[in-house]
């Protein structure tokens, strides 16, 4: 039912580290171990900054970094399409968007690059990096990767789309109809489900009759890869083979990272009410970050001096976004008016 | 006799309907333990247990779908929208089945489904957390579209939508929820659908609003007192079908007629009132019916200078009822 | 994956006639085959009807008249509900809808106890037979289904639901809402697909990525089960054990009936335009009417006399609805303005 | 110049087109071999092969989010809704993201998704074939909505929508695919959205009215040269936004205004329009604004006295001009 890809990657010699059986260099491990945890300190800082009432509300990432670094190294960044959801800082960070227009869009000032402080904090978008403008309804965004996958089979290029979302919101219509059309027409997109097991309150027993979001891939045509989404490793193979395989115009795969949300839904949701702390302690201890730096340590990439001077310069880019965007002006009231329209074009009368 | 604000209004009726009837159950995501994201089901799940306080799957359609389906069975469901925003997905279960059983069967099958919904801005949601829903629902035949703005109309009017025998959308204006207080009689009294109340008398002028607005106007009524300008405040509490004969008399009494909404212009429920107004009050009218709203922009932007921009509220209307008073 | 409940059937001793190892009696068979049989000639009349310009609009119910019977044999009349589709002719007949009312909705008559003239034909409803009103949106009924499922769990009765739909409507995001919630919740709900392989001029390949509809069972934790829909027995005892199923409160289950449409979409349609007359006239050989009839002939439950008898009958039927229909009057014009609201309840004014 | 009917007009528009543009392709239900069920295709998967015209599988929300995507990624997609009736599972997609791309994002991601549909009733369709949707889309900032009714319109319209840079909902009134005629020039001309156009000029009363309603008016207005009542006849084309500009001069000199469609009557288009005159034109109004619609029930009858009854037509048009004129 569910093609489990990474164990491909067991069949490979055990002696080698994981990364090189990957095809990886140590530098790059570095470097997704650096994106992590930048991500992290600007999660964690946006956290901090609600709860000094300098910002109106914040929707996190935190728990999910491992499988969106994988997801982001392994995909052509500005070439591929990207079409997140609201909890992709890691994936979107590691892309290219910067700390600094992050912290724009969580303060809602002029100059963020995504909305022009349109939208709430977290609707990421970047049309130089291909990048999809998130919006808030949940699974909207999987049919339309599909019909981006549909115009990519229709140019002939060798991209591939990426969407992610919720397990919670493959319960909706659009997912279905969005994999329906992927697997008739054998489109090249990578379904990743970050499956942190609730819906704000709702837990999977009450969001699907499934064990695994991936059981449903049979339904589609196509293969159901489920993995340790908190191993970063691990998931960047799953994505790597399956984006292998989008390129190769073997068609889609859905895919379904295993992973945990330890802070409440948003800074609206107060998660006391219908999760156990033992339960969120337990899954801190699997914390991604926590697994990757543990990998970097044991494998050499990283020593505890590296990742202070990382801890540090991270520190530095955060207060520098922070401080940037904190400064910087709210849009003028009047521009809510701007761009619901474009031109329209102009004709030469005839006829 | 106590005062109490609009979200206890709504928790406390909707208890207390469900202990009356059995068939009224309630579903939507997180209404349980959760007691929802703004917490108008809380503590319902701990009295009526799972079973009537449902956690539903993350799926709007599927969601009024079965609260069709258990009010042509016979019961009496009550859905929530998390927010009105996301009802769009079940746009073709409201709008080609829910508002259509009884007069696609010429009566023979009735649809009883009560549809709750936060709606409306000023909260710094941004484009889908804010949205006004009306217009769009207003439109549909069939289909009873309510916006009570104060505990004593919600309570009254959450007990009256759940005797009728048609699909009602009750919409809930977010912000009010804890903004506004207000006595509620221990009685067991209703407050029938269609029609409007007069919310503050005046000779001058007819404003007509509903919902979060309401409270702007009522605050501004106030203020213009000082200037001698005595406004009618008209709260429609039923949108759709609206109370023609209340609207109507108010203006063929003061001659002048501002609505507002926070909705954007174009077809937003103002239209209708406005035609309304020109159409049957034409005679009577001094001045051009005004409309005062939300900008035709695709929904409230996030960052606080433009939703301030984008909202109506006091300062707006006062310079709106000045304009009219002085034309 | 699947799970063809028909072995069970394979299991009793071959020597009995199927019927009899189904538990149906000579004068059920015998009666079953009337319903589809007298179904068949009223379809039939209604074409000929449209032909002769007599009546505007027909959208049929032949060649799938197999697996209707089985489903209306399988429930309890008037106690379970149903939520049928347009071709359901047979189906809603067997359950109790007159060809006298089939005829007035035909012509958009006065009367037509349906939907008093205001819906299309085939919109087949019966509130005192728990038949649920048709609408023309495909897929929307499925859901519904799961909510009348829902409510039959709450008050805790031993109904079931059946609801039917064709298999291009599973593409819909209806499909996979409904199927969610039934297969969540465990409600005791028969999804029955009448799989006749077009959606219009659609063929399945561009449908679903699937072979099977039922293959998708397996992603709502629900069996699924496939039959043939033209073996009138095979319908009725994939059926009969659905039903069980559910009314044990074993929870829902997906059925696909294989069938066919031998006959244009309705009578809008032009059929050449997308298939061979070799696949329809390969098709029309395997008429569900025709091998009932056999299967009748061979055990003794029927003979030609008969069969005369029962066409006899059925034309009288036929024509006698025809009449009545024909010479009822269209309703009176401004009826179009009643019955959108029901009565507001009465208050007494307190408080 | 030649003679063709409305259907023709969008058969040959869309091949001309899909020869001028590579990016533009065709999606929709039964478009394909079957050349749609109102034979608008009819011809294109010959020329132009199943992958620019493409039969989609039953799904009107994956339809139009694929064409979202489409248009994202920089083609030019064209999808047809088969009826409009069943465009409402789309609604989501349609409203919150089709409609808010540019909005929001600040216009870095645009899309320029043309959505075709046939709508209107007439037609023995019933409740679910015969549907006007136009209003319930106009109310929405972002989305053009047009409803050209002549084979000249049709044609310059369509070209003109597969240049504009943001979603369109491009309606054909079905009942006039065959119904009606008219000279289209054999240059590339287009006809610009925005500008109404005055079909018929006169000085007593002006109709305002679009797809088949607009020839019933023309042919009332005819009728009624002999009563000597001088028509003014605007047909809008584009529905939102609207052009006001050419409705509010040509009341202003007349000073009396109607509008007609066949959707209900509250909150239509028609509310808009009066809204609008009402508002704008008030000094010059020597009547009250007019609506002549369908009636509020929740979609046309099948039955054909019911359907008749439900339609406007040029009877009831001359009735109410000749209201309107006696005012
Ligand atoms: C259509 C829609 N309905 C409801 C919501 C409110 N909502 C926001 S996030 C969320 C839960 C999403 O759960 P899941 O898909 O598992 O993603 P997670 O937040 O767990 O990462 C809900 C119900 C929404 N945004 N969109
Ligand atoms: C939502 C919706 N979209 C389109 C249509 C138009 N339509 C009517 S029947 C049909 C095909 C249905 O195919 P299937 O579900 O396989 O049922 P069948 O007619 O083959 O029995 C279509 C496209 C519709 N009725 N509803
Ligand atoms: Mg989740
Ligand atoms: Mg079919």
């Amino acid at each position: 039912m569910t093609l489990d890809l990474s164990e491909n990657l067991e069949s490979k010699t055990r002696a080698e580290p994981r990364h090189v059986q990957l095809g990886l260099h140590d530098d790059q491990v570095l470097e997704m171990y650096w994106h992590m945890l930048l991500a992290r300190r600007i999660d964690e800082r946006m956290w901090i900054l609600h709860r000094q009432h300098e910002v109106a509300f914040h929707v996190s990432g935190i728990g999910q970094e491992g499988c969106q670094v994988g997801a982001a190294y392994a995909v052509k960044r500005g070439h591929d399409f990207i079409l997140p959801y609201y909890r992709d800082l890691c994936l979107t960070l590691t892309l290219g968007l910067t700390p600094r227009a992050m912290m724009l869009a969580l303060y809602g000032k002029a100059g963020d690059p995504m909305s022009g402080g349109r939208q709430m904090p977290a609707h990421y978008s970047a049309r130089q990096l291909n990048i999809v403008s998130v919006s808030s309804p949940v699974a909207t965004q999987i049919p339309q990767a599909s019909g981006i996958g549909f115009a990519i089979q229709y140019e002939k290029t060798d991209q591939v789309v990426v969407t992610c979302f919720g397990e919670g919101s493959t319960a909706e219509g659009d997912f279905h109809e969005g994999l329906n059309w992927a697997g008739i027409f054998g489109l090249p997109v990578i379904f990743l489900c970050q499956n942190n097991q609730y819906a704000i309150s709702v837990p999977i027993e009450r969001e699907m009759p499934v064990k695994n979001v991936a059981d449903r891939a049979y339904a589609y045509g196509m293969p159901g890869v489920i993995f340790d989404g908190n191993d970063f490793l691990e998931s960047y193979g799953a994505m790597k083979l399956a984006v292998a395989r989008a390129r190769q115009g073997k068609g889609p795969s859905l895919l379904e990272a295993k992973t945990y949300r330890p802070v409440p839904h948003s800074s609206d949701d107060d998660d006391r009410t219908y999760r156990s702390r033992q339960e969120v302690e337990f899954w801190k201890k699997r914390d991604p970050i926590l697994l990757a730096r543990n990998y970097c340590y044991s494998n050499n990439i990283l020593d505890e001096d590296k990742n202070q001077e990382f801890e540090e310069r991270a520190r530095e880019i955060v207060d520098d976004a922070n401080e940037f965007a904190r400064a910087a002006p709210y849009p003028p009231a009047q521009e809510a008016l701007n761009g619901v329209w474009g031109p329209l074009p102009e004709i030469e009368r005839a006829g | 006799m106590s005062e109490i604000n609009n979200i206890d209004a709504l928790t406390l009726t909707l208890a207390q309907e469900m202990r009356r009837d059995p068939r009224i159950f309630l579903a939507g995501e997180d209404v349980g333990r959760r007691g929802g994201v703004f917490r108008a089901t809380k503590g319902l799940v701990q009295e009526f247990g799972e079973n009537r306080v449902v956690d539903s799957p993350l799926a709007e359609l599927s969601l009024v779908a079965v609260g069709i389906g258990a009010a042509l069975y016979g019961l009496r469901p009550i859905v929530e929208i998390q927010f009105a925003d996301f009802i769009a997905p079940a746009f073709n279960q409201i709008v080609q089945e829910a508002a259509r059983f009884r007069y696609r069967t010429n009566g023979d099958w009735i649809c009883p489904l009560l549809i709750r919904t936060p709606y409306g801005g000023g909260i710094g949601g941004g484009l889908y957390h804010s949205q006004s829903i009306e217009a769009t629902y207003a439109h549909i035949p069939g289909l009873y579209v309510v916006a009570p703005a104060t505990p004593y109309d919600i309570v009254g009017m959450l007990r009256y939508a759940l005797r009728v025998n048609d699909p009602v959308l009750f919409l809930e204006h977010k912000k009010t929820y804890r903004l506004i207080k207000g006595e509620v009689p221990d009685s067991d009294y209703m407050i029938p659908f269609c029609k409007a109340d007069i919310k503050r008398k005046g000779s001058d002028i007819t404003v007509i609003a509903y919902g979060l607005m309401l409270h702007e106007t009522l605050q501004a009524a106030q203020q213009l007192i000082h200037e001698d300008i005595d406004i009618e405040v008209v709260d429609p509490r039923t949108l759709h079908p609206l109370d023609r004969d209340t609207i109507l008399s108010s203006v063929k009494k003061t001659g002048k007629a501002l609505i507002v909404h926070e909705d954007n212009l174009t077809l937003g429920l103002g239209a209708e009132i406005s035609a309304l107004i020109a159409s049957e009050a034409f005679e009577y009218l001094d001045a051009p019916v005004m409309r005062l709203t939300g900008p035709d922009v695709p929904a409230m932007p996030y960052a606080r200078t433009m939703q301030d921009y984008f909202m109506p509220n006091v300062e707006k209307i006062t310079t709106a009822i000045r304009k009219l008073a002085a034309y």
